[in-house]
């Protein structure tokens, strides 16, 4: 085994690194929040202007560690990455099953971090049952084209990106997962509304609806009727590869209100901070092996459920202690007098409470970790 | 005397009372209305409407004579309402200070968790954004602070109305030495705990109403055993906190106080008010943030909308419970009742009592 | 609600207290350990002398307060009561079922502490499964006698008893709950032969084995067939009354360590403790809460579920818990040098791992409270 | 130089040495019939047969030349096999003191995790009860003493071959000051952690083996989603424990010790030989526990059966771990490499190294 970065790694790090410091400010990220919307353009399209973007996208022939870097670096940082990963996993999608016209029409726009896109996959009766989804996508006859009607659920940055891949069940005959079609359309075409949702988290996410949305062939992502090959492929750079390294920043802050309120010398604390300390060691090597086995083409297998499952609910305990622990000034949110961590312990307790559930259930998860990695029965 | 684990038929109408009252002024709306500062005015008219801010003074003060034993029911009903107003912390306030308007509720009365700093500044006060009427320590005395409360609170993860309050600005009355203010800490623990025991009785009825309705895979959710058995760890850790909130009630009603209380850890028996206080506010502060991270997290991604009702449990579960401070810390004070270290006076005013026992 | 115990409850346990002191002597505990028989016969002898066996059976017309008491006041002292919990089950069940020559013929020996008896339930292929066992009861006609052929699993105390408790099959074809009788049986009936199994808690249980036992009707326990309804009535005794109180021996013995090794001054160690006792409290009330169901004619519902897998699962993680915490020491058994709490915490950790299991597993419990008490579908 | 997670060409040759010769020679009842004292001649004299016991000495000092990244191979092959022999002990003593007779395995010799007390004694050391030679520190050196082992061990929970053991009495040589035991501190924690993922991972493969055949209610008991999400949770536990195993070796030997690794909590960076070995021990203690309680638990009444392997890895997963002490005292020292009080020195020897990094 060998835990170590070559040169080329570390010095995109470097990169990686300078670009957040002189994008990612105070600032940027107060508006984040302000806005419930958590992008930078400035950040991404930095990315972009650096071939980073570019680097970053998944599929045969791209480095996984570039990819794993550039979102792990993002997530350390506490920069919000969630645009740059949409664009460069749909990038990779049309890379892979695009046509040569797409990848001239929409993947510049996407890597260049100018051009942000959408998913709307979930539906509001869906949730972990994806096949389950009634988005339908009728042939048009008379022009070749496609009309598509229904309602999506955690669109998030729909209100603000250009396009949107997009999940439609093509023929309810095929059974349960035959009769899907994958589109990418621009979030301007007619027929697409957009309502916002809400969260505790005060990120804004999206229901959007589409009612008689119509698009042509050119954007079909991939055989009509064969979307959800396209969904294995998209879901597959998706799984275990995000989200598992929030518990460095979450201890970086904590360390930095722990410190400054003298709470360091606590014994009880620094038992806890010993042990978070090891839970962020090994979210980061289950997730960096999750990386290798995509390098090698071993994978995916339930890798990436494993450093899922595990990272996520490690920083949801995490974040729930240190705000525990925090008291008083661990409920304050950003910019109140003492709040602790400048707000961020309180920020991390509403942040970490979804990530259990999207991008794959713990449940889900644990279910295909039993199922495929141990054998046993599959009993949904 | 025997084992009784039912209501009796004074808490049961208590019960009844409040319960059909909050589901009548109270419904979830109310409580995102009062959002970001976490009062509601009205809600706090309409329990004055009943007497219910005086309740817990003995009739010869004005008060309604209610035993602890009622105050737990009252404090578990507004918890499973959320209800948006003080009513627990004035309750307490109230028993340490019964001026008259404080019992008629036109002053709305509140305790401060903390000793005053050395700038004269109670940290965070729960109610410190509405109370006219501020208690707590200061110094070595217990003093009562009556100012105009700001009507706004810092922004915070449970919409809690807290606040900062000076414990020197402002009309203040000297109430006894600090030992004075023990009594009040205990049945705010007790109180708190029943109302956390409210919000964790609530996230599992949310909880439950979603799971059997909620299809995944052809199966409603609440078949499969992985969150069957998730939920089924509720009943205890809520019944626990609430037989704990009930037994510091009982203690506290019959005496039970300090050397007159029973602490003997060699036969498993504790019948001391102040420690079963402080084991039921820690058990009930568990059970409601277990219950509602579970509860939410059963309802996929609607849980964390704000349109759902779970996440206004879930942030109140901890709001409620963290404004004391870390449980670690209250854990370390209990185990000071339990196991006083040597030479020490041990807990606050409670502590060790009759100790029977083997080595 | 009230928690205090009456004059009498308090005088029966001041009884129960001054009984433990005079017969339960460490050399007395040191000889179970050493035989692997968890049974003490002065003991058991003298609450039979006291007329404490008789109150504490179980059954309409009886306190169960008196019943929680006496298994609750020996868990906590820790003096080995499983002999009298069975012999008072046992006359509980005949007290209801039995026949008046059975109540005259046998209660009266088990009711003394003289007469022990075991229970043969399980079966190697059985476990939770009860209704799946295979021992088969066939009538003899020739003499109105039955004829009784199987094997059971963890006959506790099948060594040293004189009767035992027999769930049999008589009637293959009535069905998953139909076709079971219930014998009471002199343990020294020919046929009846009994191998030791033992365990990594040192205790000794047995397989018992039934070739050709030949008995009559007076062994009957309740009517031919209906053993079922014998065994709901049986389980019902059995369920959330014992085996909820461990935490505060476990608590005491460590406190005991820790004061002895200076650790009780350690903030880790305090914080830990005060959580065990809320945990032991917890326990203490959850029981005494199933007790008042079963007094008032309201149980039993889940409420034992409920207690009995809060309980036994918090000892199992505070013994676990105590054994790390005393390091080396806590790994030393009975009588070594410097053992912590004289071996008790490696016992605690050997001891406290089947009480998630015997009597009803965590899952079997689980599955009863959200079936029976939130009436989740049943899935099994 | 990347990453890489898959075994090397000589990790995979001896991880297949050892597993071959340890299922051959090695199976369950050669591990019971090395109870109670634990310890089994003939295997370790098999062990000799390849010179295993020299392995981790250069071979300029007539050992194997094993780096660490193959000695944490050989320690899991050992604690999947619960293997009776103190190789571990030996590997990290031999390092220290490369005598003749150590290296061949003629002597056993085993180190003293704790330094002797005021009387000279070093308190139940792993391996005591059969070590010829004993390492520890007494005072401010190390050294390293020869004497006729007990032979025996107390009754102890993993049925381990500890034992007490004097640092005076006995053939005494001074290796060097105390410090000079720093890196055998580190790593017999790192192949102990390797030695525990050995032990969770068996009790993973024995606990799938048994709710794969075993049926309850009609269906094969692993069909249980209860089950299968419990079992779910071991391959993050174990692959977690077996990387820091792997990467504490990588760091040393890559000379990443002390003050040349890099302990950077900022981001989250750790390539500190000392504290990834104390990560690794703490990880594994933990996976062996929890994989070893589940998987008891799902055999039922059988897993606490004599009869059954489970009980075995139960019993070391404690006994193996615990002998250094309470893992919170573990915890509190990793602390002090990763975030220093002010004004320390930090850690056994490495400590703090390299830190980069924001406020």
């Amino acid at each position: 085994m060998d835990f170590s970065l070559s040169d080329e790694h570390l010095e995109l790090r470097r990169q990686m690194r300078e670009i957040m410091t002189a994008t990612v400010t105070a600032e940027v990220i107060d508006e984040t929040h302000r806005s419930g919307t958590n992008h930078a353009p400035g950040f991404i399209e930095a990315l972009g202007d650096a071939g980073i973007l570019a680097r970053a996208m998944p599929g045969p022939g791209q480095d996984p560690v570039d990819m794993w870097l550039v979102s792990s670096e993002a997530e350390k940082f506490g920069a919000p990455f969630d645009a740059g990963g949409m664009a460069t996993s749909i990038a990779g999608v049309l890379a892979q099953l695009g046509t040569d016209e797409q990848r001239r029409r929409i993947t510049p726009g996407l890597l260049s971090g100018r051009e942000l896109v959408c998913f709307g996959l979930t539906e509001p009766d869906g949730g972990s049952d994806l096949p389950r989804i009634k988005t339908r996508a009728v042939r048009n006859e008379t022009d070749d084209g496609w009309i598509i009607n229904g309602a999506k659920m955690w669109t998030t940055m729909g209100h603000v990106a250009d396009w949107v891949f997009l999940l439609a069940r093509s023929d309810a005959s095929a059974g349960r997962y035959g009769g899907f079609t994958t589109f990418i359309i621009p979030m301007s075409t007619p027929g697409i509304t957009v309502d916002p949702v809400w969260t505790m988290g005060t990120e804004r996410s999206n229901a959007t609806f589409y009612d008689d949305v119509r698009v042509g062939d050119e954007c079909l992502v991939g055989e009509a009727h064969e979307g959800w090959r396209t969904m294995g492929i998209m879901l597959a750079f998706e799984r275990g590869l995000g989200n598992t390294g929030a518990l460095t920043p979450l201890l970086r802050r904590f360390a930095q209100w722990a410190t400054e309120s003298g709470t360091i010398d606590d014994p009880l604390v620094r038992d806890h901070m010993a042990q978070l300390a090891i839970e962020a060691q090994v979210a980061e090597l289950l997730t960096q092996r999750t990386v290798w086995t995509i390098a090698t083409g071993e994978g995916p297998g339930t890798e990436g459920s494993v450093a899922k499952v595990y990272a996520t609910e490690a920083y949801q305990r995490a974040a729930r202690w240190a705000q525990a622990t925090a008291g008083a000034d661990g409920l304050l949110r950003f910019h109140e007098a003492g709040a602790a961590a400048d707000g961020w312990i309180d920020y991390d307790v509403r942040h970490s409470t979804p990530q259990t559930l999207q991008g794959g259930t713990s449940e889900i998860n644990r279910n295909n970790i039993a199922e495929r990695q141990f054998g046993l029965p599959r009993m949904r | 005397m025997a084992l009784e684990f039912g209501l009796s038929p004074d808490q049961e109408s208590i019960s009844d009372l409040f319960s059909s009252f909050l589901a009548k002024e109270c419904p979830t709306e109310v409580v995102r209305e009062a959002e970001p500062l976490g009062h509601s005015p009205m809600l706090w008219t309409a329990l004055q409407g009943f007497d219910a801010p005086g309740m817990g003074l003995p009739v010869e003060a004005g008060g309604g004579g209610a035993a602890l034993a009622d105050l737990v029911v009252v404090a578990e009903a507004l918890g499973r309402a959320a209800a948006p107003v003080p009513l627990v912390e004035h309750l307490v306030a109230s028993r340490l200070h019964p001026e008259a308007a404080i019992v008629s509720g036109d002053l709305i009365a509140t305790i401060a968790l903390h000793p005053a700093d050395g700038s004269g500044l109670w940290r965070l006060a729960p109610a410190g954004a509405v109370a006219n009427v501020v208690i707590g320590i200061d110094g070595d005395e217990t003093v009562a602070v009556h100012a105009a409360p700001p009507g706004v609170a810092p922004a915070n993860h449970a919409c809690a109305p807290i606040a900062d309050r000076s414990a020197r600005l402002g009309d203040r009355v000297v109430l006894g030495p600090a030992s004075a203010f023990d009594r009040a800490l205990a049945e705010w623990r007790m109180l708190t705990a029943s109302a956390l025991v409210g919000v964790a009785t609530a996230a599992l009825d949310i909880g439950l109403a979603y799971v059997r309705e909620r299809e995944q895979f052809g199966r409603t959710i609440g078949s499969y055993q992985a969150i069957q058995h998730g939920l089924a760890d509720f009943p205890a850790l809520i019944d626990g906190a609430r037989f704990l909130a009930h037994k510091a009630a009982w203690a506290g009603d019959n005496g039970r106080v300090g050397a007159a209380g029973v602490i003997d850890m060699d036969e498993g028996e504790i019948t001391e008010h102040c420690a079963l206080a402080s084991m039921a506010f820690l058990q009930a502060g568990e059970a409601a943030a277990v219950c509602t991270d579970r509860s939410l997290h059963y309802h996929g991604g609607y849980g964390f909308s704000k349109e759902y009702d779970i996440q206004l449990y879930f942030r109140r579960a901890r709001g409620w419970a963290n404004i004391l401070g870390d449980p670690a810390r209250e854990r370390l004070r209990l185990a000071d009742m339990l196991w006083p270290p040597p030479g020490s006076t041990a807990g606050v005013g409670a502590g060790r009592a009759i100790t029977a026992g083997r080595a």
